[in-house]
């Protein structure tokens, strides 16, 4: 069925950017072949970096765990192929910073061979959601709408918040990213397949499928599927386009008109969200007991010369990715991983495709000018009409530019999802999102400082007291002496320690004025 | 390859400053010609001592602060206060009050504060309460609308009145002067006359004065094409006329005889520009949706109880001026309701 | 606390209208005209002298629960001794200045002082303390007076004589009847505006001394520092 | 318990102390000066006076020969009416303090009448007007003012006492017309009270008020 | 005369035993601003304020005897909580020179160290592990990088290293060559 | 009855006592920093200027007049508003010592806020009875919180506005006062009639 958005049911702000999907949409420019090298980051997703369980030079198989993590927010990460390990070293990452990080270098064998993979569980009606839960864990499924969360913990809701909702997310409201509409339009039964372990997962009524209405195939490629699988309670909504139609709130919202609460989780409101490439790769987990290895990038823009969307081997490096859509053209200016909203420009393609990695937009310099000089804010009020998260970005940005982040997070900067939105429609063309990004992690930073801060003054504390106990000791045991021995015996041994420490202090402070000497003198 | 990085989001962003300053010019163009029309030349000629003066005075502020000059100049709000005030200011002000208020606006209620965007007072308004306060004489000599002006000025005329104090033979200020219809109205009504015998003046039109009620909607037909533009919002424009028809609306549905109709108050004075172009200042209004509506309806009743009540005929200028200062109070007070707000905690 | 510097601070570096911003009432309000700046600026700074002094004998005695009430106490007798006295033996002048004479009692700057100073320092000190910071006062009431008078209507000294007899009418100066001021000078707005000119432009002299100074200072500093590490 | 009583009463005696001292301070410069305070006063009172009345014209102690009226006609407030004579015989009435409207606040005004029904003068004793228009009815600023001296009921007669643009024959000022049509009218109607009152403001015997409201 | 004396001597001592009576009943002890302000301070006891640890310093700026700007290790941002909690002007900071923005902590050269425990006995935090004449060691998490244990080593085996960079403490930059940043307001003076 | 509210509206609005009479500038200079302490200091001296309006009147009608006194007026006044501001410093050191540390230095420059006394003068001369005394106060009170609440808010805005070097801080904040006391003339004459 598909039901159209109702009108009532809608999120505030938004906005209409004239999409590029046609560049990519319904392309499949098939699999990139594996490279030589794979490079695996060990930190791929939110949560904690994974451990290595292999050495250099040991041989794996496609599909056997190479890292792995205890923490309960954190996934593993497969050998995508087979092939020896060369080693464990500092490489670049698709990351905002442009810092290395550790990743496993894995040298392919080119056999592609399989290595032993747990048995498949196409029964799963039959078993119980926590034992499906572990193998999507073992999988190293994570979010592959964005976020890359552990899908697991996500689907672990507990018993007190029972899910009432499972909200698929096939909205891809970000403008050029097509690959979740190709994998609605050519794989719709495996996503519903994905769909059908999920409901039983995590028990939920009811599942509405968002998809933003310019994309016709896609939802009539679902529809199809949800007919043919004869699930009654599962629903195909077709939603208006307008960005971030897709964020998980703002779609929840408009599917089913609750609101997850401000710092809080969609499992509050009864509701899951879950991307459709996640659906699929649930079912693969599942039904064929394959572990997550690859997925599908868009790779898009008017710098590539034959854009459309790839299935990517983690570890598969930017630049093999573009050379298999047939390379650059000369109109190419800027390299975006995702899309041009959310995304975040590299400065080079020889960083690996990651789980969270769904769309490379080499941009064009008219596509993706450089950004003006920024003018004061004006306070004009444009970007709160378009805040879908409904905060006022003016002033956030007001205090986050005057560093004051107690304010900022008096005007909920945490609840803003970064979405672009007031940036985009800034007349004074300010970059309120990096504002943000940085009042944020400047907060958590100062978050971590303050309880190292804390831990400091306990250990000093205790440090002073036990001190003082031993002083308060020495002076007893030394009365006791006194009458015994001579005085000197016991002085000596006191002084010489205070001495030093004292003469540790005069050489600190010395080193300061010559600091500041030299300073002045530059 | 290497490639250039910054942070999203990328694209041809849609608005700039420039262009919204460029559309509020555009759309006080039908106003000005109006008031041309109806007041003469001295209008085009106080606009163009005006802005020669606001960018002359931001380039020198500018310079002083070491700071780029063009890329500033550029962005037109210089242009949009200097235009503005001369606009408000009588046609035939001697040139050097203009350059005095014009001054003052750009260099000490905006630049003083930074520019463009942290002043909290309208330097437009600011600088016209400047001239209303020091000169009050000249700055209550309106010329009488076109239909009644028995000596209408051509431009070389009006031009050696402005810059030299000149008259044509045997004129003076008070032969080719008149009162503004609100002024006349508030001399008219403390002399115990009722309005039927004031609507007997020629002075009086329509609803509004003479002349007046038609620059009013012209500016009306401005200000609608900045909402369709979206260069502003309704809230403070339709707060802001709401606010005075609605205490004009009582009072004058209690006394008609002594209290002028809304209409009336609509089309007299500065209300439909300030309402479309004075209060919508974004830097100087709130910023809230509810706060807009606050401040809006606050401007429409502190205009309408000082026109009433006060002591200044026109009220726009102080109304605003007294909500700008209220604006980051108000603000402070209407945060709206973050998305998913819970029950228990305030926006 | 050296006498030079207790003047030093009282003239300019502590300056109570410009750096402390005590005392503002009757700065803002009787600064209309130079004469009546000089007027109100010699009549505080007798009251903060003679309560200066007081204050400082008596400030051993006096309990903290009672320190306040003691020291307005103080201050008012006095100011309204120094009224009394103005309207019997010097009514013209007290006549301008009439309404504004009370208003000493109420001025910041005297209790500000009373706390801030005189309640821990010498008697001679106190005293000196307060002829500084009175005189600063002045000067500034003086200062703002003369500029918003001639602004405003285009005058200077004007009222000289009610001050210092009909002989020195001949020096106060004038554009000439018809001279329109900037009226909005003599006004409240051009008091706050005025003071608000005054305190940047002594930033900016404050900074260019430093600057000048910064130079040879250096060196002293940074041993200052090392002494404190 | 003792010693909280202790500290509460040294409290209360430093206090009471310097209260004590403070009040002698002030009693005895008041004691000193009370009677030439009065005395300026006066004087000052008596200098507005004599710029309207010659000195020469008046023997009787003004001061002490005074009414006060309450007249809603005349005044919101009550009004001092001194009364000026030579040897007995009327000379003169001065009103003081007349209030007048005025544009942005009440102006208070001294208007001297002669037994004949004309002005002595007026004289503005307190007024807010805006500076630059309304305040040129000071007569520190223009002589204005003074052109109300020798007018009377029949001069101008009374249809001519408005301004100008009222069609009467006193000047206003170019934009500033409500000031000294208010002003107008105020004399105007203290003369008519004169006219109507002369006998007895001149013939009740005086009642001085305690206090003297000088201006 | 002696009315306005005895009226007056009578409202004095009355209010006077109004105050003193108050004085008593409304009397405060202690002052929990003292931690209002030690949790403001870095608690790196590093003592370059000058005074003996952040404590020291918290209860002499409570008494009001030192200036809010001596603490290097807070830097501005210290100094600024300090402003706004207390209502006073921001001042900038006294050593300057010393507010390097990177943190840096202690390691020891393992194979140099001769366990002579003196490093130990200068840490304020106890964050050096290890025995007489036995290596020791600088517990990374506990260390704030005071630098008071780098002088008393014989042996000079302490350095102070930068903390790296790391995509979990990474922080995104203040955006820069934009419109001018605001600076911290300077006094007045 | 409307009597008091042309109290109110005149206190208030026509002749705020900080921006057209100058009484009160010295905290609405110094405690105008931030909003919240703004409030505080509002709250604290609305408090304070109704209390000693009222005493300062009982003071005044039963002991001084009578006794025939008036000219030990500013001295009763005076011991009468330092008293009240003493007791409720004592009261809030004990009840709220954040409050009391933030109006910590300002509590005793309530006594000479001018205001205080201001409003004690302006009673005698003005002579209000009883209840237009204790409006009176209130009134005063009232403007001046409404006009400190408004420009610390202004001010915070302000603090982190690109203003030129010389001018921040006070002077821009004077400037600020200036404007606002501007925007306040347009009351001028609405009381008056
Ligand atoms: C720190 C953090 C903790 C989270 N904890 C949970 C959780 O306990 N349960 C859950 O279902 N989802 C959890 N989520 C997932 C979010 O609800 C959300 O689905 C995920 O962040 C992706 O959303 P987005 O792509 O819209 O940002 C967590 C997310 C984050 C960032
Ligand atoms: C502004 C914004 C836009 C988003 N757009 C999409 C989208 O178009 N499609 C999508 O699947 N997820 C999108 N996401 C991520 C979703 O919020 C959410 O994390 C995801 O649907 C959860 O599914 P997953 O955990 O399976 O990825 C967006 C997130 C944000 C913050
Ligand atoms: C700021 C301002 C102050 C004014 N002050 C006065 C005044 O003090 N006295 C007065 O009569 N009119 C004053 N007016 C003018 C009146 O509004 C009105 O225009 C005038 O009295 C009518 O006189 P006209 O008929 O000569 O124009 C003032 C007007 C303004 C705008
Ligand atoms: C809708 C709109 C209205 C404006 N109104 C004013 C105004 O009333 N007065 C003014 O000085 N500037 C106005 N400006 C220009 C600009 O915002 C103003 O100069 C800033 O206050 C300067 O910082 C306006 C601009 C816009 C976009
Ligand atoms: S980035 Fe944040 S503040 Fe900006 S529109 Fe999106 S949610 Fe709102
Ligand atoms: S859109 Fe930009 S200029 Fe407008 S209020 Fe928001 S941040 Fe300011
Ligand atoms: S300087 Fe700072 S960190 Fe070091 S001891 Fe003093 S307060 Fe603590
Ligand atoms: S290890 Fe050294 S630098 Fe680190 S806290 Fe201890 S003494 Fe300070
Ligand atoms: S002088 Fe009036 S409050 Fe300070």
């Amino acid at each position: 069925m598909i039901t159209r958005n109702p009108g009532r049911l809608d999120f505030h702000g938004g906005i209409h950017r004239p999409d590029r999907k046609s560049l990519s949409a319904g392309k499949f420019l098939g699999k990139v072949p594996l490279p030589e090298i794979l490079t695996l980051p060990l930190q791929q997703h939110i949560g904690s970096a994974a451990e290595p369980t292999v050495t250099a030079g040991e041989h794996v198989c496609k599909g056997q765990i190479i890292a792995r993590t205890t923490e309960y927010i954190g996934a593993p990460i497969h050998a995508p192929t087979s092939g020896t390990v060369l080693g464990i070293e500092e490489r670049p990452v698709p990351h905002p910073s442009g810092l290395n990080a550790p990743c496993i270098l894995l040298q392919t064998d080119g056999k592609d061979a399989w290595g032993e993979l747990p048995e498949p569980l196409p029964h799963y009606a039959d078993l119980d959601p926590s034992l499906l839960r572990e193998r999507i864990r073992w999988a190293g499924i994570v979010g592959l709408g964005g976020a890359a969360f552990p899908t697991s913990v996500k689907l672990n809701h507990g018993p007190d918040r029972p899910i009432q909702t499972l909200v698929i997310n096939g909205a891809e409201c970000e403008p050029y990213i097509t690959c979740d509409d190709l994998l609605m339009r050519k794989q719709a039964d495996r996503i519903m397949e994905g769909v059908k372990i999920l409901l039983h997962v995590v028990e939920a009524r009811e599942c509405l499928i968002g998809i933003e209405d310019n994309k016709p195939e896609a939802i009539t490629a679902m529809q199809q599927a949800v007919a043919e699988s004869g699930l009654e309670h599962v629903q195909v909504v077709q939603v208006a386009s307008r960005y971030p139609m897709g964020g998980e709130k703002q779609l929840i919202k408009v599917l089913t008109g609750k609101e997850v609460p401000s710092h809080g989780i969609p499992a509050e409101i009864g509701v899951t969200c879950i991307n459709v490439a996640t659906a699929a790769a649930i079912a693969d987990a599942i039904i064929a007991g394959r572990p997550l290895l690859s997925r599908l990038v868009t790779v898009t823009g008017e710098g590539i010369a034959n854009p459309g969307n790839l299935e990517v081997a983690f570890g598969t490096s930017l630049s093999q990715v573009i050379t298999h859509a047939s390379g650059l053209t000369s109109l190419a200016y800027k390299l975006i991983l995702g899309g041009p909203m959310m995304g975040f420009t590299l400065d080079n393609d020889k960083v690996p495709v990651t789980k969270g990695t769904n769309c490379l937009l080499l941009a064009s310099k008219e596509e993706a000018p450089d950004p003006d000089k920024a003018l004061p804010c004006i306070r004009c009020g444009k970007c709160v009409e378009v805040c879908p998260a409904q905060l006022l970005p003016q002033q956030l940005y007001w205090h986050a530019r005057a560093k004051d982040l107690d304010k900022t997070r008096e005007y909920n900067l945490f609840d803003c999802i970064e979405c672009g939105c007031c940036s985009w429609v800034c007349p004074s063309h300010i970059p309120l999102v990096q504002y943000y990004r940085f009042a944020k992690t400047e907060t958590w930073a100062m978050e971590k400082e303050k309880q190292q801060a804390e831990e400091a003054r306990r250990r000093h504390e205790a440090r002073t007291e036990r001190l003082e106990r031993l002083e308060r000791e020495r002076k007893a045991r030394l009365r006791q002496k006194k009458e015994a021995l001579e005085k000197k015996a016991a002085r000596g041994a006191a002084d010489p320690k205070k001495t030093a420490i004292e003469a540790a202090m005069k050489r600190v402070a010395e080193k300061k004025a010559r600091q500041a000497r030299e300073n002045e003198e530059n | 390859m290497e490639f250039p990085v910054h942070t999203s989001p990328y694209g041809q962003l849609p608005n700039n400053v420039t262009r919204l300053m460029g559309q509020v010019l555009l759309a006080l163009v039908p106003g000005i010609i109006a008031l041309v029309y109806y007041f003469g030349w001295g209008v085009i000629i106080n606009i163009c001592i005006a802005v020669a003066t606001a960018l002359a005075a931001e380039a020198g502020v500018l310079h002083l602060r070491k700071r780029p000059i063009i890329p500033t100049l550029m962005d037109l709000s210089a242009v949009v206060t200097a235009v503005l005030l001369a606009i408000a200011l009588p046609p035939l002000l001697p040139w050097w009050m203009t350059v005095l208020g014009v001054l003052f606006a750009i260099v000490m209620v905006k630049h003083l504060y930074g520019g463009l965007g942290y002043n909290p007072f309208n330097p437009a308004m600011a600088a016209y309460v400047l001239l209303l306060v020091s000169f009050p004489l000249s700055m209550t000599r309106w010329l009488p609308p076109e239909m009644l002006n028995q000596y209408p000025l051509d431009f070389l005329q009006s031009l050696a009145i402005i810059f030299g104090g000149q008259f044509p033979d045997n004129l003076t200020w008070d032969a080719i002067t008149s009162a503004t219809p609100l002024d006349e109205m508030r001399t008219q009504l403390e002399m115990h006359q009722t309005i039927s015998e004031l609507s007997q003046s020629p002075l009086w039109g329509d609803f509004g004065g003479q002349g007046w009620e038609w620059i009013g909607n012209w500016f009306l037909i401005g200000g609608l094409f900045l909402l369709w533009r979206k260069v502003i919002s309704w809230h403070i424009p339709v707060a802001m006329i709401a606010g005075l028809l609605l205490s004009a609306g009582i009072f004058w549905m209690i006394d008609p005889e002594s209290m002028p109709s809304p209409a009336f108050h609509l089309f007299s004075g500065g209300m439909l520009l300030g309402a479309f172009f004075i209060a919508t200042d974004p830097v100087t209004a709130s910023t809230t949706p509810r706060g807009r509506i606050i401040y809006g309806f606050l401007i429409g009743v502190t205009v309408y109880i000082i026109r009433t009540w006060g002591g200044y005929p026109d009220a726009v200028a102080f109304a605003v001026l007294l909500m700008n200062m209220a604006a980051p109070t108000i603000d402070y007070y209407t945060k709206p309701k973050v998305f998913g707000a819970r029950e228990d905690e305030d926006g | 606390m050296s006498y030079r510097e207790i003047i030093r601070n009282g003239l300019w570096g502590n300056n109570q209208a410009l750096v402390a911003l005590l005392g503002l009432c009757p700065l803002l309000a009787v600064s209309n005209t130079l004469i009546n700046g000089l007027g109100l600026g010699l009549a505080t700074t007798l009251v903060l002298v003679l309560s200066n002094g007081t204050i400082s004998f008596i400030r051993h005695w006096v309990r903290q629960e009672v320190r306040l009430p003691v020291f307005v106490l103080v201050i008012a007798s006095f100011v309204t001794a120094v009224e009394l006295a103005m309207n019997a033996w010097f009514h013209d002048l007290h006549k301008i200045l009439g309404i504004f004479i009370p208003l000493i009692v109420t001025n910041c700057t005297i209790v500000g002082r009373a706390e801030a100073f005189a309640s821990r320092n010498p008697v001679p000190q106190s005293m000196v303390d307060g002829l500084s910071m009175g005189a600063g006062f002045t000067l500034v009431l003086m200062t703002l007076g003369g500029l918003r008078e001639f602004i405003g209507q285009g005058t200077i000294l004007s009222g000289i004589h009610l001050m210092f007899g009909e002989a020195s009418r001949a020096l106060t100066f004038s554009f000439g009847d018809d001279f329109h001021g900037l009226i909005l000078a003599i006004l409240p707005p051009g008091a706050f505006f005025g003071l608000g000119l005054l305190i940047a432009l002594k930033q900016v002299i404050d900074k260019r001394n430093a600057r000048r100074a910064s130079a040879p200072q250096a060196e002293p500093q940074t041993t200052t520092a090392t002494a404190e590490g | 318990m003792a010693k909280l009583n202790k500290d509460i009463l040294l409290s209360a005696a430093i206090l009471g102390i310097f209260g004590v001292l403070g009040a002698t301070l002030v009693s005895l410069t008041w004691t000193a000066t009370a009677e030439r305070i009065a005395l300026n006063q006066q004087q000052a009172f008596l200098r507005n006076v004599y710029k309207l009345i010659k000195h020469e014209e008046i023997d009787n102690e003004l001061l002490k020969d005074v009414l006060t009226i309450h007249s809603p006609a005349l005044s919101k407030d009550k009004v001092q009416v001194y009364r000026a004579r030579k040897q007995g015989e009327p000379v003169a009435v001065i009103f003081s303090p007349v209030q007048s409207p005025g544009y942005a606040a009440p102006i208070r005004l001294m208007i001297a009448v002669r037994a004949d029904g004309s002005l002595a003068g007026v004289r503005v004793l307190s007024h807010l007007e805006t500076p630059g228009l309304g305040d040129k009815i000071d007569d520190s600023r223009t002589d204005w003012i003074l052109g109300f001296e020798g007018k009377s009921l029949d001069n101008p007669p009374i249809e001519k006492w408005k301004v100008k643009k009222d069609g009467g024959v006193f000047d206003q000022f170019t934009g500033a017309t409500i000031t000294p049509r208010n002003i107008v009218a105020t004399v105007r109607k203290t003369l008519e009270y004169f006219g109507q009152e002369k006998e007895r403001l001149f013939k009740q015997p005086a009642a001085p008020p305690a206090e003297p409201p000088f201006h | 005369m002696l009315t306005a004396i005895l009226t007056i001597a009578a409202l004095s001592v009355s209010f006077g035993l109004l105050l003193g009576y108050s004085a008593i009943r409304f009397k405060v002890e202690g002052d929990p601003l003292v931690e209002q302000i030690d949790a403001i301070l870095p608690q790196t006891q590093c003592g370059q304020c000058g005074f003996a640890g952040c404590r020291p310093y918290a209860e002499a700026i409570a008494a009001g005897e030192a200036d809010i700007n001596l603490c290097p290790p807070g830097g501005e941002a210290g100094m600024l909580a300090l402003a706004d909690l207390l209502g006073k002007e921001p001042v900038p900071l006294e050593n300057e020179s010393n507010t390097s923005s990177a943190k840096s902590i202690a390691h020891i050269r393992e194979d140099e160290c001769i366990g002579c425990t003196l490093c130990i006995q200068a840490c304020p935090v106890d964050a050096i592990v290890g025995a007489a004449k036995q290596m020791h060691t600088v517990i990374a998490d506990q260390c704030t990088g005071c630098e008071l244990c780098v002088p008393p080593c014989p042996v000079e085996c302490i350095d102070m290293v930068p903390v790296k960079t790391t995509l979990s403490n990474w922080k995104w930059p203040y955006p820069d060559g934009m419109e001018q940043e605001p600076k911290t307001q300077e006094q007045g003076s | 009855m409307s009597e008091y509210a042309l109290i109110l509206v005149s206190t208030v609005l026509v002749n705020n006592f900080v921006l057209v009479k100058f009484l009160g500038l010295c905290p609405f200079m110094g405690v105008s920093r931030k909003l919240e302490t703004a409030i505080g200091m509002g709250l604290a001296t609305t408090f304070v200027l109704t209390l000693s309006s009222v005493a300062s009147y009982l003071v005044n009608t039963w002991m001084l007049e009578p006794l025939g006194l008036e000219y030990m007026r500013t001295i009763a006044f005076i011991l009468v508003i330092a008293v009240v501001v003493q007791f409720t410093e004592m009261v809030m050191h004990k009840t709220s010592p954040l409050l009391y540390q933030v109006l910590g230095i300002f509590l005793p420059l309530i006594t000479t806020n001018c205001a205080v006394l201001g409003v004690a003068l302006l009673n005698i001369q003005e002579q209000h009875n009883f209840v237009e005394s204790a409006l009176y106060g209130f009134g005063a009170a009232v403007g001046f919180s409404l006009v400190l609440v408004l420009f610390a808010a202004v001010r915070e805005r302000v603090n982190v506005a690109d203003v030129p070097e010389p001018f921040k801080g006070n002077a821009i904040a004077l400037i600020t006062a200036g404007l606002m006391s501007m925007a306040f003339m347009g009351f001028s004459g609405l009381v008056s009639g």
